[in-house]
């Protein structure tokens, strides 16, 4: 991707506000992604500013529930990266993980949260090029589904749906 | 808690795109931050003493950096607020360069996004627990895999450290491939007359135990106290008897078992010794072929053996040896050409392997180091090398260079000149790979000495005409199609991962890649260490590699193994898993999912089973934490507090 | 707040005429929207959309219709009792100086607005008086509970029927017991016939319909001496704060009435006397509130020490610490008044069909045998 | 029929008894519509063991609850008898297959069944406060709330986990009383028709469904406690202050994370018994965010939970070859 196209940063029409309120939470092992993320750092590949990244030792450390809880309490968006399956620092940990959030990732929007939301994917420390690319379509994607409204109800939005279950 | 906070300008680097003192005054402004500043460079001299004079003057118990990667200086950082008496692991930081400041040119949103990231290392912080590490002894033996020249490199050199070694092979003789080879590139020096006195040495050092014709059957425990189980496969001969005389070699009558040694070039009788040179010099009973064995009446063996060593009651047997570190060196194995049609598919019989043609050159060979071919055994005058097969291709799933294949052709062709000064040599190749010393100078001394013909392109198709075979490929730097008529072809098949690889490597708890190489911890700065403490690697278990690079491996990871053992406790990591036993429910789940079995089963009084974690196995991966439903078990500096911590302020 | 804390909140009996209106059933909503316009106005509802779905008392909408057809699942009791409420909020303020000394601000702001429930029954009014006794009689006053509670009226049914758990009369109470209410509601064939029993609640009917007429004033009243004949329930509570003294250390007492105790908060959550509660300080940077949520004594947690130690470890003391309190330690302490309201609830909601009534009958049954 | 199965219960109770350290069954309760759970030690008691379809509970969870959890059994422990129904095995296979009590513990009592009543149906036709009694007589249900005795198709008034229900007869048995019942369901569509019906809806309509039910949700734990396969109980994290990843509040977002804990917590070991949504005195049918991962786990992973007591359940184990998962 090129600095000079239009279509590399956030949309033309997005208020300054919500530029401003877009939170993306990342979950990045320490030894593949954050050395990409770093990698990406260190080659000036520039990307959007709205992604926080929490340092974990292995995707194999996500429990998936870490997840739920930054969407349910308002994220905008949750970005989870470790090393390239076969290439776990810890040999296996991200083969854990990615049965978990693949099956998180189903789920999620049964419970009527937005799975888009959620990405998880595989960058390498020497990947600088590949994390600029995934964070920058991630933010992109973000944009466009807007402000996370989270789960909270509206005041007065109490009990409109009945249940057709039984 | 009393938190200190640092932003770092690192010159313009990070102060260039985020408004460093509008950080550091909106941490002043959270909970718990008592001090907060920013500095020119923080990791400088000045910089740290910074921290230091702060943590004295404002009574820090904890400090934020917000300034590089932790990855680059979260060690300095952490001996600096150490020197000031606080616990290293009372200390974040905040990436504010490489994930702020480098990244973005709006200096807005660059400040908001570093305000958050220290907000979050505060956040983390208040959780933080003091750690310390512990120590423990360490069992000075070593485990070598695999006796081949890494191997044994690496074990000649512990042994004369003073270090009790005990190697495991698994075929009946140490030496692994270049016990089969002929000469060397590219010195053409005898392979037997250099590698042969380092096995005798091997067999000769009272502080090397070998066991050949044994595998690993499992591996437990962790760096400084590996227990190992090996199984001695069943040989038929009692090798403690067994002088290797040879006399039951010579009577035996099934004579025509699988030559392995010589790669199936001739034939070998089901009690062998491999070469005269094997060590350890004892016979072994093919039980494939052994007419006692298979239920026909024979024993001639057993009648002829002066010292009564046969014994076809002979069962495996498993022996445990205890050690302290762990050198893998199981080698490699040579990729089975058969996949390709073009090439005869492995049923034209003189289209050979490089290894094969390595057993027809040495004297000590089938045919005695008479170049012949293997039909007919006529001596062949046109011969053709075809290079990269199962190598730089990904169709056949080999897309990795074997490294040596270029330089074992050049060196075939040169030998083939001298044994047959009338021939002449064709080698096919997609590109010549020759960046060692002298290597270079090798292939051109082929090329304009011995007249061997490079030929720049690949092999179409190779078919029989007659007795000879058809040759037919493109010279692609001429552009034109080209056909030789050859006698004899040889392959240079590629390098592949040992056969069972993978498992040894799920026993060693080590990653492996999906070729199945060991993966090394970091491939330029840790290229012998693997990620799991105490297992090391060497030769071309990591991948391809030549001699010199496995015997400079092979040392390379024995020096590794003595640094380790000139210490008699280790440290270990303290950011370990670690147990709540109050909330352990003993489902076992934790044990079930450790990649490195550190996590075991402890028995309270009356009974009670609660998950214990060995601090000095476990490598902090934090499955376990993430598995546990009562999380019970906290990773110790990522637990789910600090993490939540993290989230927290973001959802805030 | 110092005003009336240390007596029960006075319900005054007015000596007037007693004053009865009439509401036609298919002016109940019309009603009730004139009504919640003089005062927070709760009702008894459908918490879900069919008709069998679980009911709770919500603050009334117009056109939300009451559920007075039978008991609600919940309680009334978080009208008074939130089942989380801020009892505080706090702030951390730092010197802008950046000097390491803080000032902390408090705001315990609070306000109880005048609010009616209408269609309470007596068994849930009767629970007050437990309540009353711990939050507002002293020597520990509740000033959260005590505001809401005497700025809280109640409007009763008269319970028409109830059904095979129900056991108000077995601990004091009865299906027409209006101890504590303000109005009395009585369900006649075509619409509602509303009394009121206190000066306060008067006013609150005014304009809002017109007397019933004779025929409907009759019946009301032969439903109330129906309602007052029946007996509910046949539990005999007489000595069992002492009974149950006598079987607390009979453990196979207790292994055999609540071995199916699933240790889950059902009975408690719905109870409407049950009042354990829990306070917590959530904050958040500088910012923080103490908050004062349900609790329940069948909760591991409820008792666990901070030393690890657990007074109560297994379902069996819990179980058998919520029968003595209501059966024993309230009694005991209280002059006799039972803690518990004979609603059923528990045993209607109890997911393993544990029945208090056979656990408090069985306390005095051969006391030495077991 | 029901008769003759029960007094075929009493028999081989009676037989098996000395054997046992105890037997857990079911027993009527003062509710006509629902039993209550029985632990039986002595020969006298054997009467109030009954069956048919009131016997709703899943007693499998009484084998790993403390305080049976925090005390391991001594070597000696004779076994315990338990009856199961269909539902009830898996779970007890779900828990040997963990570990939490070995096959030898138990004696099972397996019980073929054809359907539980969900009370719930039966109040949306009959009121409750009167009903004297309830009967099955042949395929109804026979209500008697002292009037004209009322007759309901027991299929009418099945729980939801029933009607899409695979595993009738029991998965793992000792012994089984009456005769094998025939599945209702043969298929994953028809076994997850509920879950496929919410799919189908728009998310922000799934959303604002379970804003709606969860709303109601007084944080009871019934549905935790009732599970059996929730073995944390007491240590639930959804109560512990360290870790701590819930406040006391009781907004919608706590409630959301509560059942995911829940619900996340048993991706690929629930077996679908249904007692979370049985129990659950809000109604709030949180068995169907259970069924949802389930269909996951079958669709993605090819596993069903509490069948084979060698499997491993799928999250607590890898595949480095399933790229496309």
């Amino acid at each position: 991707m090129t600095d000079s196209s239009p279509r590399s940063s956030a949309p033309a029409d997005e208020t300054a506000a919500t530029k401003q309120g877009i939170k993306i939470v990342g979950f990045l092992c320490n030894w593949c992604s954050y050395g990409g993320a770093d990698t990406a750092g260190v080659c000036r590949f520039k990307q959007p500013t709205d992604l926080r990244v929490v340092r974990i030792p292995c995707t194999g450390r996500m429990d998936p529930l870490f997840i739920a809880k930054s969407l349910i309490y308002g994220v905008d968006g949750v970005l989870v990266s470790g090393c390239h399956p076969r290439d776990c620092h810890y040999a296996v940990g991200n083969f854990y993980a990615r049965r978990r959030m693949e099956a998180f990732k189903a789920f999620l929007p049964f419970m009527g949260i937005d799975t888009q939301r959620f990405k998880y994917t595989w960058v390498s420390a020497s990947e600088g090029q590949q994390w600029q690319k995934v964070v920058t379509e991630f933010s992109e994607q973000i944009h466009r589904l807007g402000p996370n409204p989270g789960v909270r109800l509206r005041s007065g939005d109490n009990s409109k749906v009945s249940s057709g279950l039984r | 808690m009393r938190i200190g906070v640092f932003v770092c300008n690192c010159g313009t680097n990070i102060a260039g795109t985020v408004d460093t003192a509008k950080v550091a005054s909106e941490a002043l402004a959270f909970a718990d931050v008592v001090y907060a500043t920013n500095y020119m460079y923080t990791c400088s001299e000045p910089g740290q003493q910074e921290i230091q004079r702060a943590i004295g003057e404002y009574g820090l118990q904890g400090v934020v950096v917000a300034a590089c990667s932790p990855r680059m200086h979260e060690p300095t950082f952490r001996r600096a607020v150490e020197k000031a008496g606080l616990n290293k692991y009372m200390f974040e930081m905040a990436n504010i360069r490489e994930h702020v400041s480098w990244i973005g040119n709006d200096r807005e949103a660059n400040t908001r996004k570093a305000v958050d990231l220290v907000r979050m290392a505060v956040g983390k912080l208040r959780f933080n627990q003091p750690l310390f590490s512990s120590k423990m002894p360490v069992n000075k033996r070593l485990l070598v895999i695999g006796g081949g020249v890494a191997g044994i490199q690496a074990a000649l050199d512990c042994a004369d450290g003073g270090v009790d070694v005990v190697m495991v092979e698994r075929k009946q003789y140490i030496g692994g491939k270049m016990a089969q080879l002929d000469k060397t590139f590219p010195t053409i020096d005898c392979s037997s007359c250099i590698l042969g006195p380092k096995m005798v040495d091997v067999s000769q050092k009272e502080n090397i135990t070998l066991y050949a014709a044994s595998e690993i059957e499992s591996i437990s425990g962790y760096i400084g106290n590996f227990t190992v189980e090996i199984r001695k496969k069943t040989t038929y001969v009692n090798w403690d008897a067994c002088t290797g005389c040879g006399a039951c070699m010579e009577k035996c009558p099934a004579k025509k078992a699988e030559d392995y040694f010589n790669e199936g070039l001739g034939t070998a009788r089901a009690i062998n010794i491999p070469f005269p040179q094997a060590i350890p010099k004892k016979a072994v009973i093919d039980a494939q072929f052994c007419r006692q064995l298979n239920g026909k009446k024979c024993g001639v063996c057993a009648k002829i053996c002066p010292v009564k060593a046969i014994d076809f009651e002979m069962k495996d047997t498993i022996v445990t040896e205890k050690v302290g570190a762990i050198i893998a060196a199981t080698g490699y194995d040579l990729f089975d050409h058969s996949v390709y049609g073009e090439y005869g598919a492995g049923r034209l019989p003189d289209v050979i392997t490089g290894i094969q043609y390595e057993r027809i050159l040495s004297a000590s060979g089938p045919y005695g180091g008479h170049i012949r071919r293997p039909s007919d055994g006529k001596e062949p005058t046109e011969i053709v090398f075809i290079s990269c097969v199962g190598s730089r291709d990904q169709s056949v799933g080999r897309p990795y260079c074997s490294g040596v294949c270029c330089m074992y052709i050049a060196k075939q062709a040169i030998l083939t000149r001298d044994h047959l000064p009338e021939s002449n040599s064709y080698v096919f190749y997609m590109d010549i790979r020759a960046p060692g010393k002298n290597y270079d100078e090798f292939v051109r001394r082929a090329q304009e000495e011995y007249g061997v013909q490079y030929i720049r392109g690949r092999v179409g198709k190779i078919y029989q005409r007659g007795d000879r075979m058809v040759v037919q490929g493109a010279d692609t730097l001429l552009g034109v199609q080209v056909e030789v008529e050859a006698d004899l072809v040889v392959l240079a098949t590629g390098v592949e991962s040992s056969s069972g690889a993978g498992e040894l490597a799920e026993k060693l708890r080590i990653s492996y890649d999906q070729y199945g190489f060991y993966m090394e911890s970091h491939p330029k700065l840790r290229p012998v260490e693997t990620n799991t403490a105490g297992v090391y690697l060497a030769g071309a278990c990591q991948g391809p590699k030549d001699i010199p690079s496995s015997v400079a491996q092979g040392s390379a990871a024995a020096s590794k193994v003595q640094s380790l053992f000139a210490h008699d406790m280790i440290e270990t990591n303290p950011q370990v898993a670690l147990v709540n036993e109050r909330n352990c429910i003993a489902c076992g789940k934790c044990i079930q999912v450790c990649p490195f079995g550190a996590i075991q089963w402890k028995e309270l009084r009356g009974g009670i089973k609660k998950a214990e974690v060995l601090p000095s196995v476990c490598q902090g991966c934090g499955v376990c934490n993430a598995t546990c439903p009562p999380k019970a078990v906290q990773l110790q500096h990522a637990t789910d507090n600090q993490i939540l911590a993290e989230v927290n302020e973001l959802c805030a | 707040m110092k005003s009336g804390v240390n007596k029960r909140p006075e319900l005054k009996r007015g000596n007037l005429m007693a004053v009865k209106i009439f509401i036609a059933a298919d002016r109940l909503d019309s009603v009730l929207e004139k009504l919640a316009t003089k005062i927070d106005l709760w009702i008894p509802a459908l918490l879900k959309g069919d008709k069998s779905g679980p009911t709770g008392f919500v603050p009334y909408e117009v056109g939300k219709a009451p559920a007075f057809d039978r008991q609600t699942t919940l309680p009334l009791k978080k009208v008074l009792l939130p089942q989380e409420e801020t009892l505080l909020r706090f702030e951390y303020k730092k010197d802008p100086e950046g000097a390491p000394k803080t000032t902390i601000a408090l705001d315990d702001h609070r306000e109880a607005r005048p609010t009616l429930v209408f269609g309470a029954r007596s068994c849930d009014v009767r629970a007050l008086t437990t309540l009353d006794r711990v939050f507002a009689n002293g020597p520990y006053v509740d000033p959260y509970y005590v505001e809401r509670r005497k700025n809280t009226f109640f409007a009763t049914l008269v319970c028409k029927e109830n059904d095979v758990k129900c056991f108000c009369s077995s601990v004091g109470g009865g299906p027409a017991d209006m101890e504590g209410s303000h109005l009395k509601i009585v369900q006649v064939d075509d619409g509602y016939v509303v009394e009121a029993l206190t000066a306060e609640a008067q006013s609150l009917l005014d304009g809002l319909g017109d007397a019933p007429d004779a025929a409907r004033d009759a019946k009301a009243a032969e439903m109330v001496k129906e309602a007052s004949g029946r007996r509910v329930g046949d539990v005999d509570t007489q000595g069992c704060a002492e009974a149950f003294r006598n079987r607390f250390p009979q453990t196979d007492y207790w292994v055999q009435m609540v071995s199916q105790c699933l240790s889950c908060g059902v009975c408690t959550y719905v109870c409407p006397t049950c009042y354990c509660f829990s306070i917590t300080d959530e904050v958040e940077n500088l910012k923080g509130e103490r908050l004062r949520s349900w609790d329940s004594c069948m909760f591991y947690h409820y008792t666990l020490e901070a030393s690890g130690h657990n007074p109560r470890p297994t379902k069996l003391e819990r179980y058998r610490n919520r029968v003595g309190h209501k059966f024993s330690y309230i009694p005991e302490k209280y002059e006799g008044l039972l803690g518990c309201c004979g609603c059923g609830r528990c045993i209607r909601s109890c997911p393993v069909s544990i029945d208090i009534r056979q656990v408090v009958g069985h306390l005095k049954e051969n006391t030495n045998e077991q | 029929m029901l008769e003759n199965d029960r007094n075929q219960l009493h028999k081989l109770v009676e037989e098996a008894l000395p054997e046992l350290d105890m037997m857990i069954g079911w027993a009527e309760s003062c509710d006509p519509l629902q039993t209550t759970p029985v632990f039986i030690r002595d020969a006298k008691s054997i009467s109030k063991l009954t069956l048919g379809p009131f016997c709703s509970q899943n007693l499998a969870g009484y084998l790993v609850k403390p305080p049976a959890l925090d005390a391991p059994p001594k070597p000696d422990a004779k076994p315990i008898g338990i009856c199961v129904k269909g539902c009830d095995s898996r779970s007890l296979v779900a828990l040997i297959q963990e570990k939490f009590i070995t096959r030898d513990r138990v004696r099972i009592f397996g019980i073929p069944c054809r359907g539980t009543v969900d009370f719930r149906k039966v109040a949306q036709r009959v009121p409750l406060a009167n009903v004297k009694s309830a009967t099955m007589e042949g395929d109804s249900l026979v209500i008697d709330d002292s009037g004209t005795p009322l007759r309901l198709d027991l299929e009418e008034v099945l729980a939801r986990k029933c009607l899409g229900c695979r595993y009738p007869n029991p998965v793992i048995q000792d012994v089984v009383i009456g005769q094998e019942a025939k599945p209702r369901s043969s298929s994953l569509a028809a076994t997850y028709r509920d879950v496929a019906a919410m799919d189908a809806k728009p998310l922000e309509e799934r959303l604002a469904f379970w804003q709606s039910e969860l709303d109601r949700c007084i944080r009871c734990y019934a549905c935790r406690n009732a599970c059996p396969l929730c073995v944390c109980q007491d240590r639930c994290i959804v109560e512990t202050r360290e870790p701590r990843w819930l406040t006391q509040r009781v907004g919608i977002p706590e409630k959301f994370l509560f059942h995911f804990i829940h619900a996340m917590h048993l991706a690929g070991r629930c077996t679908g018994c249904g007692e979370c949504e049985r129990v659950c005195p809000m109604d709030i049918p949180v068995t169907l965010i259970k069924e949802k991962l389930n269909k996951i786990m079958e669709e993605m992973l090819g596993y069903s939970a509490g069948l084979d007591p060698e499997a491993v359940p799928p999250l607590l184990t890898f595949n480095p070859g399933e790229t496309e998962i």
